[in-house]
């Protein structure tokens, strides 16, 4: 099921054209999105806001996962198994729209994603 | 006995609530999209529906991965909505046909299916947005116009239910509501869809003819939908689009023939191909 | 692929684990009962499963009254005892067979099955129990000499699965078993019962010329237990003895042909008829 | 499916002979069954133990209820929708036998309940 051919696979990215949250992903990306769960409530996003790396650190988080975390980096993090539907809790603290979140995952410009994606 | 009254599709993408929250229904981009809901708002209206039920996807607010249910149903006696990280919003809690959820969820459970029954719990924007679209944000300090019976359908950790199961669920609703003593008007409101792709490398994926084909097609031709595999779904409207698939459950508990009354297609709603139905038994 | 060596059925009472922890198997009111399991754990002994399929029900511990799932399936890698109220027993946590776990949670729903799926959950002594009774308490900082896929079955919120509802899970199970990859040896181990009633004026009901019928009879002639009601359940076994119906799932996925190896029983261990079978294929 | 019916009933007790937990009694004894599902946590004990009737008002319970929990009424506190498997945990926390429990819903002395219905 999962990865459907893709026309537009950018190179030098590896996130499949399409992921699905399926056992592996599930695995891989348990705590990072145990910890973006746990921004749905407001004294979670005070501690993250208070001391971002302490708070990821309390939930296990690897090196790699907190610094893709701190770059706001959203390819990175559902490379690295992070469900859009829990980390957007992340982009939820420090504003973003979810079309730059959209073009990470592409791996193009937001303008270019607007354009070629949503033809706007 | 209640009275299936009509049934109602639509898309529930979350920034339709966000526009609404920021007053932008009328805004250039958002008008047409919202104009669509006008006359739906008047069916509602006309129509003085008792309980909407809802047929949503939970997208990790009140379920998450440490316990993932694939259908739902809800029996509480009101629901709270949730907090999506963006702290609550303005708009009044939902109140619970429990009565009704209780008679589905006995119905469901003697007919092989194996929910899972919810008292406690907060919907997110997938319940929230179709009855704001639907049935206008009530007034401050008012009420929703009807109360709710949510089911929940997981179609975002693999594996998600067949296209077919969900088809053979809005049978048994159909049974259920059928036999629920009262006259009770009830709506069915499938949601979720149309096409879009949050994540990977097709993300921003969009699928305007196929949305069209499955707005005109919907009430005359369910059959081509509800054979398809999940797997087709993921690849016509994208791995978030396959959500379409909760529309079944609303057409299957409607007769096989049906009047469209409404029909109505935008694209793109923020990242996503969004529309609705209007369907009365024919 | 996995193979499929036997079928267990056994009581889970809480008492039995008890006993066990305050080093009472030995006494004259326990040995009688415990004396039962000596067959059952050479068995295992001479068998070496590698994985444990229990099936059972949780009694609010894991499962809270907010949230009740039909069927559940663990897909963890491991399940720690959960605590009942008396504090943590000291016995080692489950390592998990998650991959099959998911495998079976694959053909659950493509077979239209809509089990919740848990990755992070404890398990109350609906499993501790028979671990306990099948495999000995592992040595002080030694571990369970078996993997364990649990499969959690609601008896105690209403409605509660139809016997034909747990005997078709069952045939599931064996497609599932006998399609998983790898050279694994799997014990089914169906649990509960047998007759009690714990509350109400009929509190302390016991049936204990039903129970021999059960234990008798479950290996030739099952479609006799499988055809009766819930309702049924309740009136032969009482309203907590209902769960014995959990053992159909494990009679479902052995063959229509069985041998029984052992059969045991013992009344009243606490409220409960309590007792056991081993069943291999004929 | 609920109350079967069974010869030996009590006069003047109102539990059914046979309780099921159904949509009626999930209703009746949802805050206690809560309650006395959060006694599973060890602080919640040692809460429950300082200060048992500050406990059981955080839960919101009635007078009623709080009253059948205070004299450990068994029978009454299944009257109020109380769900055995829930409150066995109130019992864990000053120890009773369920068989006395037992006797209680049967409206039985614990010899009487041993003797005919255990057949001890
Ligand atoms: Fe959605
Ligand atoms: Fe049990």
């Amino acid at each position: 099921m999962a990865n459907a051919p893709d026309d537009q696979n950018q190179p030098g990215t590896d996130i499949p054209p399409t992921p699905l949250l399926d056992r592996d992903s599930n695995l891989r990306g348990y705590k990072l999105n145990k910890m973006a769960m746990s921004l749905g409530a407001p004294e979670s996003r005070q501690a993250f806001k208070a001391d971002e790396d302490a708070y990821l650190r309390r939930f296990g988080l690897d090196d790699a996962t907190r610094a893709a975390v701190a770059a706001r980096d959203w390819h990175e993090m559902v490379r690295l198994g992070g469900n859009l539907f829990f980390i957007l809790k992340i982009s939820a603290v420090d504003p973003v729209p979810i079309t730059s979140i959209g073009a990470a995952q592409a791996g193009m410009s937001h303008e270019d994603f607007l354009k070629e994606r949503l033809g706007k | 006995m209640a009275q299936i009254i009509g049934g109602l599709g639509t898309s529930h993408v979350p920034s339709i609530g966000v526009a609404l929250d920021r007053g932008l229904a009328g805004s250039d981009d958002w008008k047409p999209f919202f104009d669509g809901y006008d006359y739906p708002q008047k069916w509602m209206r006309d129509q003085r529906p008792d309980i909407a039920v809802v047929i949503f996807n939970d997208h990790g607010n009140s379920f998450f991965l440490d316990r993932v249910p694939t259908f739902a149903v809800g029996v509480a006696d009101n629901y709270a909505p949730v907090d999506e990280g963006w702290g609550p919003r303005n708009i009044p809690s939902f109140k619970g046909a429990a009565d009704l959820g209780w008679h589905f969820a006995d119905q469901l459970v003697e007919s092989h299916f194996d929910p899972m029954i919810c008292r406690e719990i907060e919907v997110d924007h997938g319940l929230q947005v179709p009855m704001e679209l639907f049935c206008g944000r009530p007034d401050e300090g008012g009420e929703w116009p009807v109360k709710v019976l949510p089911i929940w359908v997981n179609t975002i950790q693999f594996p998600i239910p067949t296209p077919q199961r969900c088809w053979e669920m809005g049978e048994v609703l159909r049974r259920a509501i059928e036999s629920f003593p009262g006259d009770d008007r009830v709506v069915i409101m499938g949601t979720g869809g149309l096409s879009h792709q949050l994540q990977g490398r097709r993300a921003g994926f969009l699928n305007p003819d196929a949305d069209r084909q499955w707005l005109d097609t919907i009430a005359s031709d369910p059959d081509h939908w509800r054979n398809m595999t999940r797997e087709d779904y993921v690849e016509t409207f994208g791995s978030e689009g396959a959500e379409l698939m909760m529309w079944l459950v609303m057409r299957a508990a409607m007769n096989r023939d049906v009047s469209m009354l409404h029909k109505h297609y935008f694209v793109p709603a923020s990242m996503t191909g969004a529309g609705c139905v209007v369907l009365e038994n024919a």
